[in-house]
């Protein structure tokens, strides 16, 4: 009986041992500190560089590190000023010229200045620029008609375009736009992206690889102090350890609450936001070959799939049904005559019959997730039971974001039916200027990946894109909404609603329609 | 007994074998089934919790229903499951029979290899195949299928390995087969059963893993349904609908669950040692069901058996192994018990201190009394108290009765110090003594040395020793020359003799020549069949043996010295101990033999010194009957 | 009178320590070169204790392992393996474990009938008729062909073994150890089944065993090996009754025989030689009472009419 | 010994050159490249086709494979696409959380396995064997991530008794017991299966040694059975247990990726995931070959305790 004596005393000690490091460990899970907000995020941000990123996740702690020469007026996407005071554009929208704010400096302590701006654009845009090689700078693009920057004196700068470019202020407010501190790029080379140096309302502290990244408060700030002692952006990929640890207290903050974890947070203890965004989500239909060559089959595919049961049920509303290629959030060019297309079958039916694709066999790409794609395997699974059951017979491709990328971007061509997609933008001019021109096939460098073509919206793009005065611009981009929407090139679904949970215990936050998460104001006991 | 049978003795491989039938039966009528299709959408009703109306199990995030998933999710699983079970065991068994066949530098190779795929982390492996192919439950599978051929290779390489060595290999050679031909027709047969109990054991692994894979969302495309996939996509709603994880989750468990009891059941059924009942544990004592009362001491032996009864019981069958043995032996005296292999002499000698690994063994009458105590009826402590003290052991093959991973003097140290409270240095001088009179060259260094670096004569130098480290009063030796060649023996035997002499110890001898036992023993017993048939004084015995069986046994057995001739040898085989024949068991094999020879019990009589159990004796002994 | 067999120099060495690449750190000579002559219906018995060789030596004889040097002659001509079909007609071989040189797996008719396919490449008909010839010839039942190996005793799986043997239709048997995994009552069976299939078809055999009883009662010519070496060949009658060397007086010796009485054969108490690390001239000399200091220089060669020894102090 | 340690570590290097040739030609399978993972949403094939020339992917594969290689001799293993950092930095960073996590899960399933392996098989077909047997089973059937999911909700989320995620609180001091508590979930989640495996090998290993004969020589000369066990038997089961360990520290090693990402543990096995499906080529490389290098490593530990255990293994 020795053997039995034995494993029991064992059992009993180890059990002893077990429930006192227990014991001892329990508190540490209670609470978050006071004045140290803790965001649960996405994903580990890639760098926090802003010329090298190109992820809305990598923004949200970008903005609150950074600043730009402008930034959107809060709640709105319309430019105010930031580290520039005042700005003028010349006559033929050519030469914008930028006051900047005086005394200003970065976080490791060199001055903000003119030279440093002109360091800044030159990195991205001048391949023989020293520090061209801390790229890459994927969005650089945003800037490509700047010809160039110079400092007219400390604190004025000088940027000549090319061409007249009308986003270009809205894309000074973009991440790709943030002044980084040139000492620090300097001094750290490839490795600035790890230790991020600007004039934000919190300098960065310390970055943890996949548990955090930290950054504390800059009491030093322009703009006034942050009310918080410190912020931690920790990297959660999976949505439903995010929501676990927002209910278990881990964390104070989570952006992009799956939709389906929403009914959790409907008590006092949480606050759940909501705002709208320059986000529409789409189906890229293959014009250029296949049943969806024909225009009716594509309006076939927008009458066929029911929107409304996708935002409210599959995305718990936290989406809207799109209308068309531009979303409501760039109020001033939304074309608000225009109305989603319904959901009728029977209509859909009609027209596959007329043109014939009865039973057409399709291949759908399918992301597993990605950017602003909006639980796109479920999404894409409903959709398809959509397609079937209006005689489409659609079958699923699913791939890794990147891989999608890899394959819809070169074009459907030969490949596939259709693919889903989603943009997030800051102009009403990036994505048909990009998506939707015929210049925009992606044998042309674009991403008009469908190979729609109207000459029709390939001149009013044209024209909106040079035009400075915004009612002509608008004007032309409500006419292009008509006939894209006519044309049917995508398929419009949704337009997200950006949404955040906060405890009970943070104050002052707001959602921004840019989709950036701006903390100097909040607060936290 | 069958295969079948035997599984379906084991009750939880029945049990597995049951649910797993229930599941596989489920998949297979599942598209017969009234359910909704699987597909279908219907977003306003999602996550509805299970029993609800028109959906049992509930329905999922896109309101399909779970109970139609799940039964189709079931079906895509296990064949995934099996077929990737099937391709890795075939493409397994292949490198891994190549390897074990060639040997040399095609095993090297290939087993290299195996190391280096084994090294890599195999779910990235797997990983990375998916990546490559794509994402689909036909790549899934061949990944998982893929990450698992090494572990088969190695596997089967190993039991080829044992089997490219054995006899037949080289008598199919012989008989005219090319290497192709070998492989396939003896080493296939063979390796089989082991590819069929590594793939029941590994199915359930393999949906596992393509459950994993699924689950990362690089299995099955949407719509489709598999349990990995079910699970990946409720995952989302952990926490708000349990339900939907629970139920694929649930199910993955019960289907593995099932498939391992009953990879288990077949594992059991198909390996012969479990068929045998050899993977049993024997216990610290021979298991003693005695329905008779002992018998009570008798006369001044030392060491006494007295009507002593062991029993095999395997599954239905009984061996009498032993059936009724009477001995005794005096101190001072050796003892030689002679007989063929199943006659039964070595379990009447592991019988004395309950060393018959039981299950199977059970002593089921008789008393062993060891100066005067029984030691049948003793509780374990006291067995164990006499054990290696007052009676000790001397087995048969050297390199297997001592422990291989501990040095020699350890051994010695602990067989004294179980029994003596000595300090380790007074127990390691007293163990150099024991070597040093078992007459072991260099003893000082042979104490550090671990069994397999002695040759045999040495190893049973130590044997030896072992046994007289406690002095104590009976040896009992199982054929303790039986491997040994025959120089070697010749010294073992003078060794044992002059100790017996030198030490008083009686000495219990059990060999099957009788050029041994004519050489050390005072007095021989033959046994046959499980009991004594004759007995005496060693010479007498042999000069004028009685029973036929003796008779004819020694006049079997060449002697050295007569040249070239024909040997007298005895037709026939020795009964199966579990068949016995009533009357005399070595009747039918007896030239003598009368009608009265195979009816009734022929008792062991005693005739003077000599006892017999004959009615037709070969030479008539005088003394009373 | 011709010969069955031939024996020029025979020798095997094993390597030692192999590596994947490269040279092997050493090499352990199982057989050193043998010369022996076996005519035509005689048995050759081969006698010697574990390690002396005698299962390398027989297995290089039916081609199961590659010499290391010197040639064997079978009926004249040179062994030659490359085709199984037709080496397996020349020369068989009977295991010493009965039960593990039959496949588990098989009946006992698939594996008589392997040989006869294999190697005659007969007919079904044929195949069955020339069985039951054998199974007759060696008193085995043929209800036995249906049934697996492990339902049959050692003594009926050794004739099974034997059948097979025959059903080759060599002349020449090598023998090895056919009998000492089987009960005294039932090697004595063996034994007999052996002389007498031996005097029915003309058989050659080869004879190994560490049993001297055994080899005695069976053979027309011992030799004795004794660290790889023939150390000494003779008539059966004579070797043991009146042996030459040293180490064959030893063995008789330690043969335990009723009647004499128990002595130590050996006052030293010694061991084989290390075989990595062999001694220098007679490997027996560290044992043997006639050691004279040429022994521990030369080796002894096999010499002498009749009977031949390898000893510079023969007893004889 | 030393000798022998020396010649193990030599023959891991052609294991090790190996697993660098399987894995370079895995990744160079793989469809996709580093450059639309850089360039993201944006990327179009003339930005992709211009930064591979950047990156230096339009070389042929064998010669990228020699610089590599050439490279990561020297010590530097390149650098991230995804994470921007030396991939050495970025592997070591994380390389200590696997280890904290894989290394408790390996002895929690050693010591618990091999002990209950032994109890079961000394109490064969007893209670306590029934109980561990259907224990075992029932951990060798459930999927790590499936566990790991409903611990959380159960332990984490319901009870509050362990934090859900992460290795250390994103505040306070990093003291033993918070460590403890953050790892309770996921070593018990990982080391479940591979406790199984063991105990169940541990099992049978036993039961092959109870019957051997050495067994039986020591209940002869009277050792307790408490002796024969632990001291006799279970020495010498260690002996075909042992390898299996070595091959479960690679299966702990292995299914730490699903309980790293169920846990989101700051591990590398989960880098290794993502970087597996962002393509990020040097990262995987890297990674994998440290991992291996370290699983290789492990092995050859354990072929030494092999030897030491086991006098006769030549060494």
């Amino acid at each position: 009986m020795h053997l039995l004596t034995w494993t029991r005393r064992g059992l009993l000690a180890t059990g002893t041992a077990l429930a006192l490091s227990f014991g001892l460990g329990l508190p540490a899970t209670a609470q978050t500190p006071p004045g140290v907000l803790i965001v649960g995020q996405i994903a580990e941000p890639k760098a926090l560089d802003p010329a090298a990123v190109t992820a809305v996740n990598d923004f949200r702690i970008l903005m609150n590190v950074y600043d730009g020469l402008v930034r959107y007026k809060s709640g709105t996407l319309e430019v105010e000023p930031a580290l520039a005071t005042a700005w003028e554009i010349s006559e033929d929208g050519t030469e914008y010229t930028f006051t900047l704010r005086e005394g200003v400096t970065f976080h490791d302590g060199s001055p903000f200045n003119a030279e440093a701006v002109v360091f800044n654009f030159e990195r991205m845009l001048n391949e023989d620029h020293s520090y061209h090689d801390t790229g890459p700078f994927p969005l650089a693009f945003f800037f490509s008609s700047v010809s160039s920057v110079e400092a007219v004196d400390d604190l004025t700068v000088k940027f000549t375009l090319s061409e007249p470019y009308a986003p270009f202020l809205s894309n000074l407010a973009y991440p790709t736009g943030l002044i980084v501190s040139p000492a620090a790029v300097e001094q750290h080379g490839a490795d600035f992206g790890r230790n991020p140096s600007g004039t934000g309302a919190f300098t960065f502290a310390e970055w943890r690889s996949n548990e955090a990244v930290v950054v504390e408060a800059n009491p030093d700030y322009w703009d006034g102090a942050p009310e918080l002692q410190a912020v931690v952006f920790r990297p959660i990929t999976d949505a439903n350890t995010r929501t676990a640890e927002m209910l278990a207290g881990g964390i104070d903050m989570m952006v992009e609450v799956p939709p389906v974890a929403l009914s959790q947070f409907q008590d006092d203890a949480f606050q759940v936001f909501e705002q709208a965004g320059p986000h529409v989500w789409f189906l890229i239909l293959n014009a250029k070959e296949g049943p969806f060559a024909d225009k009716r089959v594509r309006q076939a595919a927008n009458y066929a799939i029911n929107k409304e049961a996708l935002v409210n049920d599959v995305l718990e509303g936290t989406a809207e049904v799109a209308a068309g290629p531009t979303p409501p959030a760039f109020a001033w060019a939304y074309n608000e005559a225009l109305e989603p297309y319904p959901y009728d079958p029977e209509k859909a039916k009609e027209l596959i019959a007329e043109a014939g694709a009865e039973g057409a066999e399709l291949t759908f790409y399918v992301t597993e997730g990605g950017s602003g794609m909006l639980d796109p395997v479920a999404m894409g699974t409903a959709i398809q039971a959509d397609l079937n059951a209006v005689g489409l017979d659609t079958t699923i491709e699913t791939y890794e974001w990147n891989t999608f990328l890899g394959q819809v971007n070169p074009g459907l061509e030969g490949k596939a039916d259709m693919a889903e997609m989603a943009w997030m933008t800051n102009d009403p001019d990036t994505l048909p200027f990009l998506a939707l021109r015929t210049d925009a096939w992606p044998d042309k460098g674009g991403f008009n990946s469908g190979y729609y073509s109207n000459p029709e919206v390939d001149e009013l793009l044209e024209k909106a894109r040079v035009a400075t005065d915004q009612d002509e611009r608008a004007a032309l981009y409500k006419q292009m909404q008509e006939i894209v929407q006519e044309d049917a090139p995508w398929v419009f679904v949704a337009n997200w609603k950006q949404n955040a949970v906060t405890n009970d215990r943070v104050e002052g936050f707001e959602l921004q329609p840019s989709f950036f998460l701006l903390l100097d104001d909040v607060s936290k006991d | 007994m069958s295969t079948l049978a035997l599984l379906a003795r084991n009750r939880l491989a029945l049990a597995g074998l049951i649910v797993m039938g229930l599941v596989v039966l489920l998949a297979l009528v599942t598209p017969l089934l009234p359910l909704p299709d699987p597909d279908v959408t219907d977003t306003g009703n999602r996550f509805l919790p299970p029993f609800s109306e028109g959906a049992l199990l509930g329905t999922d995030h896109l309101g399909r229903d779970q109970l139609s998933r799940l039964l189709w999710g079931t079906r895509l699983s296990l064949a995934v499951g099996f077929a990737a079970a099937t391709i890795a065991a075939v493409l397994g068994a292949a490198v891994g029979i190549i390897a074990g066949y060639y040997g040399g530098r095609v095993d090297n190779l290939i087993m290299r290899g195996v190391d280096m795929l084994m090294a890599f982390p195999y779910i990235l492996l797997a990983l990375a195949i998916v990546a490559a192919l794509g994402p689909g439950l036909l790549n899934a599978l061949i990944a998982v299928a893929a990450v698992n051929i090494p572990f088969f290779a190695r596997n089967i390489r190993g039991i080829t390995v044992g089997i490219a060595n054995r006899e037949f290999i080289d008598a199919a050679r012989l008989a005219g087969m090319n290497d192709a031909r070998i492989i396939l027709s003896e080493v296939l047969p063979n390796v089989i059963p082991v590819i069929v109990i590594a793939m029941s054991t590994t199915v359930g692994w393999m949906i596992l893993e393509t459950a994993g894979l699924s689950f990362l969302g690089l299995g099955s495309q949407p719509p489709q349904a598999d349990l990995g996939s079910m699970l990946g996509e409720a995952r989302a709603a952990l926490i708000t609908s349990p339900h939907t994880s629970v139920v694929p989750g649930a199910m993955i468990l019960i289907i593995v669950m099932a498939i391992n009891l009953l990879g288990d059941g077949v594992r059991d059924a198909l390996d012969p040692r479990l068929r045998s009942g050899a993977l049993t544990r024997p216990m610290a004592a021979t298991l003693v069901r005695r329905e008779d009362p002992a018998p009570e001491p008798q006369g001044d032996d030392v060491l006494s058996l007295c009507d002593l009864q062991t029993q095999f019981h395997v599954k239905h069958r009984v061996y009498r192994a032993v059936g009724g043995v009477s001995l005794g032996v005096k101190p001072g005296e050796c003892l030689g018990i002679i007989g063929e292999s199943g006659s039964g002499k070595s379990v009447t000698a592991l019988s004395v201190m309950g060393l018959v690994a039981s299950p199977p063994g059970v002593i089921t009458g008789g008393a062993v009394h060891y100066k005067g105590e029984d030691l049948v009826g003793a509780p374990y402590g006291r067995l164990r108290d006499l054990r290696g003290r007052e009676v000790a052991y001397i087995f048969q093959d050297p390199l297997a009765t001592l422990h291989p991973l501990y040095k020699v003097g350890d051994q010695l140290v602990e067989a004294i110090r179980v029994h003596h409270a000595l300090s380790d240095s007074e127990a390691r001088a007293r163990a150099l003594g024991l070597l040093r009179d078992v007459r072991i060259p260099n003893a000082e260094s042979r104490l550090d040395s671990f069994p397999h670096e002695l040759s045999g004569g040495m190893r049973q130098r130590v044997g030896i020793a072992m046994a007289l480290a406690n002095d104590p009063e009976v040896i009992i030796a199982d054929e303790p020359t039986t491997a040994l060649d025959v120089t070697v023996q010749a010294q073992i035997l003078s060794l044992l003799d002059t100790l017996r002499r030198e030490k008083g110890l009686a000495i219990v001898f059990i060999t099957h020549d009788f050029g041994v036992v004519a050489q050390l023993c005072d007095r021989v017993a033959v046994m046959y069949a499980g009991r004594i048939v004759e007995e005496g004084p060693t010479r007498a015995l042999l000069e004028a043996p009685a029973h036929p069986y003796t008779r004819r046994l020694i006049a079997c057995v060449p002697e050295l010295g007569e040249g070239k001739r024909r040997l007298h040898a005895i037709p026939g085989l020795p009964p199966a101990v579990n068949d016995l024949p009533s009357g005399c068991a070595f009747a039918p094999r007896c030239d003598k033999a009368q009608p009265a020879c195979r009816q009734g019990e022929i008792a062991l009589d005693a005739y003077g010194p000599r006892r017999l159990r004959c009615l037709y004796p070969e030479t008539e002994l005088e003394g009373t009957a | 009178m011709s010969l069955a067999l031939r024996l020029e120099n025979l020798s095997k060495s094993f390597a030692v320590g192999k590596r994947l690449f490269g040279a092997p750190k050493g090499h352990v000579h199982a057989v050193h070169p043998v010369t022996l002559d076996v005519p035509e219906g005689e048995t050759l018995g081969i006698v010697g204790e574990s390690g002396c060789g005698k299962s390398t030596l027989a297995r290089m004889l039916v081609g199961l392992l590659a010499p290391s040097g010197g040639h064997i002659e079978i009926e004249g001509q040179p062994l030659d393996n490359a085709d199984p079909a037709q080496f397996g007609k020349r020369i068989q071989y009977v295991f010493q474990d009965p039960i593990s040189s039959l496949n588990p797996r098989k009946t006992i008719r698939q594996i008589m009938e392997a040989p006869l396919k294999r190697l005659h490449g007969m007919a079904r008909a044929a195949r069955d008729k020339r069985i039951s010839e054998i199974f007759a010839q060696v008193n085995l039942r043929e209800e036995f062909l249906e049934r697996y190996p492990h339902e049959f005793s050692g003594g009926q799986a050794q004739r099974i073994g034997i059948a097979r043997a025959l059903a080759a239709e060599a002349r020449i048997l090598i023998l090895d150890e056919p009998v000492s995994a089987l009960d005294v009552s039932v090697q004595a069976q063996v034994l007999n089944l052996l002389a007498d299939l031996k005097a029915r078809l003309g058989l050659t055999y080869l004879f190994i065993s560490h049993d001297l009883a055994v080899v005695e009662a069976v053979s027309d010519r011992v030799a004795v090996l004794y660290f790889g070496s023939v150390v000494e060949v003779g008539r059966a009658e004579d070797v043991f009754s009146a042996p030459r060397h040293p180490y064959t007086k030893l063995l008789a010796d330690s043969a335990p025989v009723v009647g004499r009485a128990l002595s130590p054969p050996e006052s030293r108490e010694t061991e084989l030689p290390d075989p990595l690390n062999p001694p220098k001239g007679c490997a027996f000399r560290a044992r043997c009472p006639n050691a004279g200091p040429r022994c521990a220089e030369e080796v002894p060669q096999l010499e002498g009419e009749t009977g031949q020894v390898a000893c510079f102090h023969p007893l004889r | 010994m030393g000798r022998y340690i020396l010649k193990r570590l030599v023959s891991a290097v052609p294991v090790l050159l190996g697993i660098t040739v399987i894995v370079f030609a895995i990744m160079a399978m793989i469809p996709g490249d580093p450059a639309t993972a850089i360039l993201g949403s944006y990327a179009t094939p003339e930005n992709v086709e211009k930064l591979n020339r950047d990156l230096g992917l339009d070389k042929p594969a064998v010669q990228r494979y020699f610089i590599w290689l050439w490279n990561m001799v020297q010590g530097d293993f390149g650098r991230s696409f995804s994470l921007n950092r030396p991939v050495l930095e970025e592997v070591l960073d994380r390389f200590g959380a696997t280890l904290v996590l894989a290394g408790t899960s390996f002895v929690l399933c050693s010591v618990i396995g091999v002990a209950a392996g032994v109890v079961s098989a000394a109490r064969q077909y007893g209670l306590a064997d029934k109980a561990i047997t259907f224990a075992v089973l029932l951990g060798i059937s459930i999927p790590s991530f499936f566990l790991g999911m409903m611990m959380i909700l159960i332990f984490a989320v319901q009870l509050r008794w362990f934090p859900a995620s992460g290795m250390w609180p994103i505040y306070g001091d990093r003291t033993l017991p918070v460590l403890v508590t953050h790892l309770t979930m996921p070593a018990l989640a990982l080391a479940v299966v591979a406790t199984g495996v063991v105990a169940r090998l541990s099992r049978s290993a036993m039961l092959e040694v109870l019957r051997q004969d050495y067994i039986r020589t020591a209940r002869a000369k009277g050792v307790p059975e408490r002796g024969v066990i632990w001291r006799h038997a279970l020495r010498a089961a260690m002996v075909s247990i042992l390898p299996v360990l070595g091959i479960q520290a690679g299966f702990v090693l292995s299914g730490a990726v699903y309980i790293e990402m169920v846990f989101q543990w700051p591990g590398v096995g989960r880098m290794l995931v993502d970087a597996i499906l962002k393509r990020d080529i040097l990262l995987v490389q890297g990674g994998v070959v440290l991992v291996a290098a370290c699983y290789v490593m492990f092995n050859i530990v354990v072929d030494v305790a092999q030897s030491l255990l086991d006098p006769r293994i030549k060494t």
